[in-house]
């Protein structure tokens, strides 16, 4: 007690005031929920994913609730990266928070190119790359499913790019190590997992899939258990940092990923329900460090007995 | 932005139909007719997400009133708050209704889509554009009568329909729109809309038809309602593009909506 | 209306009253819940998984509950075929429903001599395979995931078997399609889907994983949208009866799976929390069938339209 | 057997302790010492399982009585029943004490763990067999209180200890073993024990060195409570099988369990 416990974080090279960052696709560009949380209190905002084009997205519908969860299928909506830089990027550089920005492509090249112009972007601190996309000269399947592919795009960013690297995984693996260990050996100076796990919901009334898109990605509570296990499993495969995503609501919900061996956590879903979730973490750690003699946040990382 | 209200009263009027009242001064300050408040109907996970409700009345003493019909667990759930309860709202959100682009309006509701028109009515009364017309609709007698209530005590008439004729016109709304603009100086009327996405759809024709100006306010599955999801997406009209209802609506001018793209 | 609607189903060879059956290592060996339902509403009752010998199981605790979900590791604890076939099968047999054998291996060949100790069993209808075992020779990796492994433990299944063969896949695969084809190509006569997700969950007071096993299997309503999912990608890929399981709690679950493709449905966690949920689901479905004038349940089977 | 009960009565006897009454004639009427009942707690999804519980009396009305603390969600939902609200329960469950084994008894309950002990003190008072001695630990007189009041009322004295010494003896039930059996013929008494899992380790020992017959309820996590999903294992000593609690127990010899593999 006493003393405030020490949150401070790196993640390869990234420094956070606290380990608390809000997940890509859930924050908007920040501005969004700027009147709502006090958004200087978070370790790291992670923009919305931005490819080199802007994308109009899925048909509607493209949400829906499930059983503590949230079926999504966006499509990847977003402005593009000049648009990004133009409109997003000055609200984010005048943040007291660190800033990571979320990329997708359809070809490797693509993303090699964004991490080039994110680069000399003053205001984006690292880069976070989302490989569950749709590889579309491998026919749809993912990126992310091939370790071979993963490899690849981590190289590809790394050459082009002087921020760190994150690559995020896809869940939707018979093993999560393969491709952890892929993006490590390429040189990811993190990962961060998970994101959506495929998922499909049904109207029996009218007869059709309830998202316009069909199949979309799940997240929320109700995938956390497997969020936590990937995350466990990944700790033991590699020596990079580790970002754990994946129903996180509370203090409690970060700190089991931190446990499993997550140097950081994302927030997602949760900022819908209540936007003031990633505060109220960062407070409840502090709390839960303070009644368990914790003084720095790094003690608690990977610390389960088995 | 975000407030914490206390529930001040709740009201069961029938056929699923609450009223509740929740004290949440400085969203209820700035609210506007078609705004939306996002409640947090339970502070566990069932169900998860916020549910959007438009704002009925905004009191000068801070109550914000919603009306609401009891659906799904979400509506169920405030419909057992009681009064002390807190509640976590956040709003108020969107664009209303555009009230100042016409002399003279037609308001015309669906259901329980009747909470902005009644807020819009309130409105335009008090900036003395009385040349209101309001068309009402519901499935029955029981499903209109507690919806028209407020309207007789601000001394404003509804014109209603009921689909199986229990009480007013026996058909739907659009059948009251034709004989409606004979008591309007067309070339400074506008239509105010809020319903069904069928019947929304409908009038949308109608009004099309009639050349006249018309304003809707849309529903969609909602899981921020500040434009950070991009969830409740609506296809422009003409475009490969998409509106979003919780900031760019939930109103919109009916000609700028691709009808067939939206689902029911 | 007017009419009963029918509910009769064919599994590949196996003829169900409704499609509406317990699924395995949820509803004990049926004698558990005679007393709490009319066991013989049923399609057909599933069994706990048999093995060659007895099993003692994990080490508790081995279940604790998630968002919308129940985490497992009971280890396939069992009593074994010998008690199997002297201690349950009398009252099964006894029984009006149809009964479906469990069965699961350390060794492809365990499979092979299950079934065909159970062909010879009166009171065994068909059997149900489960490969979600860790395979011992390949170091713990599930039989479930290797498309290879499934085409050959159905292989020896179909060679031992005079029953019908139902194969149980895993989700924990990349594509669920590769083992579903595998199956097929090798003669399985059905396949259900899914078996749990595997997961995990941490006490964070204790700082221990909460199950003794550490890993163990997410099932319930939290895991529907990902089986609903895996159902309906299944179905565009093979020809033979799905069975769909995952999360199903209610007719309307349970329509949902039947649209995606499934021919018929398994109840599982559900019955811990509603003994009489199978009972409710029979008589959910002919209710929703009178209601959308469906005179045959196998009219609905893979119905939606997109 | 599977019973949907009516709430008879629920009182809030502070320290987060409630007794609720439920009309559950059928599963009273062959209700025992250490029987439980799975209660659903919730007709949705949070939580999702049906929480165990003893059961505190059953009466000649058809009156089930369970004691509870409330501590996450389960219980929560419980102590916001209403009288004339309906729950599924599954019951009577359970192997209960076996209370003809010897002619005197020494009961020992820690907590809310009382909740069978007070049922089997009831049945030996009424089979006439008076030399009972009843500890009770917990760690105030403020949860002490609550739990005892129902022995007083039938002539029952409870030795009790509390942890911070507010109410009767400071410290722990086992400190009140030696002293009761002065009291005692111990070649004709047994120990009856419920409470937390250290408690009935502790107790387990004592009741070893002195040589005396133990009967502990145990407490596990449960899916089903009806030994179909086997997820209530607990270790059996000497043995690398497993016994299951709601089977095979809740009531068990100490010296059958393996207490170090029983994580508490
Ligand atoms: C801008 C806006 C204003 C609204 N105003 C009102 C109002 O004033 N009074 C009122 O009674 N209702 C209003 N609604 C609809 C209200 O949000 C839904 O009835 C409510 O979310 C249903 O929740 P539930 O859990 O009770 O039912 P559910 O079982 O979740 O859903 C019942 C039905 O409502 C639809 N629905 C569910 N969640 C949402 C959501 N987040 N957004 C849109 N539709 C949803 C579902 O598709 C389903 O058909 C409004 C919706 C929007 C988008
Ligand atoms: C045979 C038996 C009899 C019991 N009798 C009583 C009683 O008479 N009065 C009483 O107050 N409590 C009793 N309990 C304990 C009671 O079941 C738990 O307190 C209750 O399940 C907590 O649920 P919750 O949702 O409120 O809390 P949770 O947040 O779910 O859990 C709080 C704590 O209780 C434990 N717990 C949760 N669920 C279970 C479960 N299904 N089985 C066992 N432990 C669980 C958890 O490990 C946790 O430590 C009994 C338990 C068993 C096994
Ligand atoms: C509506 C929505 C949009 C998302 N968009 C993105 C995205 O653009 N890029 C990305 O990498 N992940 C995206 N995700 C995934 C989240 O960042 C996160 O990995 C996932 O939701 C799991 O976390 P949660 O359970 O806390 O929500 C999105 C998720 C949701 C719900
Ligand atoms: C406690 C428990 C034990 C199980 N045991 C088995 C088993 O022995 N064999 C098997 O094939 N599946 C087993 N399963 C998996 C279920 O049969 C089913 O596939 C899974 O639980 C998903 O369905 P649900 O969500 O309806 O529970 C078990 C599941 C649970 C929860
Ligand atoms: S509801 Fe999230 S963007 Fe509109
Ligand atoms: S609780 Fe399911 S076997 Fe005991």
């Amino acid at each position: 007690m006493g003393q405030t416990p020490r949150l401070k974080v790196d993640i390869g090279g990234l420094k956070l005031d606290n380990p608390v960052m809000t997940a890509s696709g859930t924050f908007g560009y920040g501005e969004e929920f700027s009147q709502l949380t006090d958004i200087d209190r978070l370790g790291a905002i992670v923009a919305k994913g931005i490819s080199l084009l802007p994308r109009p997205g899925n048909p509607p519908p493209r949400i829906c609730e499930t059983a503590a969860g949230l079926l999504n299928a966006i499509g990847l909506e977003n402005v593009g990266i000049k648009r990004f830089i133009r409109e997003k990027v000055p609200f984010l550089r005048r943040c007291g928070t660190k800033v990571i920005a979320n990329i997708l492509g359809d070809r490797v090249e693509d993303y090699g190119e964004l991490c080039a112009i994110l680069s000399d972007c003053d205001g984006v601190d690292a880069i976070e790359v989302n490989i569950s996309c749709p590889n579309v000269k491998k026919g749809g399947m993912a990126f992310g499913t091939d370790p071979d592919t993963v490899a690849e795009i981590t190289k590809t960013c790394k050459e082009n790019s002087k921020l760190p690297v994150i690559i995020k995984l896809s869940p939707n693996v018979t093993d999560i190590t393969l491709t952890a260990r892929a993006a490590a050996a390429a040189g990811a100076d993190a990962l961060s997992l998970i994101n959506t796990i495929t998922a499909m919901a049904i109207d029996t009334e009218k007869r059709k899939a309830v998202l316009g898109n069909i199949i979309g990605g799940l997240s929320g509570p109700a995938i956390k258990p497997v969020a936590l296990r990937m995350v466990w499993q990944t700790a033991q495969a590699v020596d990079i940092p580790l970002i754990g995503i994946g129903g996180i609501m509370t203090a409690t919900d970060a700190i089991e990923f931190i446990l499993a061996g997550a140097t950081a956590v994302q927030v997602g879903t949760a900022n819908f329900i209540n936007p003031g979730t990633g505060e109220d973490i960062v407070h409840g750690l502090s709390e839960y460090m303070n009644r368990h003699g914790t003084r720095d946040i790094n003690e608690l990382r990977g610390a389960i007995n088995s | 932005m975000l407030e914490n209200a206390r529930v001040k009263n709740i009201v069961s009027l029938g056929a699923e139909l609450f009223r509740i009242g929740l004290h949440s001064p400085r969203i209820a300050k700035i609210s506007r007719p078609a705004h939306f408040v996002m409640v947090r109907t339970s502070p566990g996970i069932s169900p998860l997400l916020c549910r959007p409700f438009s704002i009925y009345q905004s009191n000068t003493d801070g109550t914000l009133e919603i009306l609401f019909r009891r659906l799904g667990p979400g509506t169920t759930n405030i419909s057992r708050l009681r009064p002390r309860d807190e509640v976590q709202l956040t709003g108020p959100l969107g664009t209303p209704f555009d009230l100042g682009r016409r002399e003279e309006y037609i308001l015309i509701a669906g259901g329980v889509g009747i909470a902005p028109i009644f807020m819009a009515a309130k409105h335009l009364q008090r900036h003395k554009r009385r040349n209101l017309t309001v068309i009402a609709g519901a499935a029955t007698a029981a499903e209109i009568h507690p919806l028209i209530q407020d309207f007789k005590d601000i001394d404003i008439i509804c014109d209603i329909t009921t689909v199986d004729g229990s009480a007013g016109h026996k058909g739907l709304v659009t059948d009251l729109i034709t004989p409606a603009t004979t008591k309007h100086d067309m070339g400074h009327t506008g239509i105010i809309c809020c319903g069904p996405t069928p019947m929304m759809a409908a009038v949308a024709a109608r009004a099309a038809d009639l050349g006249i100006e018309c304003q809707v306010s849309l529903e969609t599955m909602m899981a921020c309602g500040i434009s950070a999801c991009l969830g409740c997406a609506v296809a422009i009209r003409g475009s490969e593009k998409y509106f979003h209802v919780c900031k760019d609506g939930p109103v919109f001018r009916a000609d700028e909506i691709e009808w067939d793209r939206l689902r029911d």
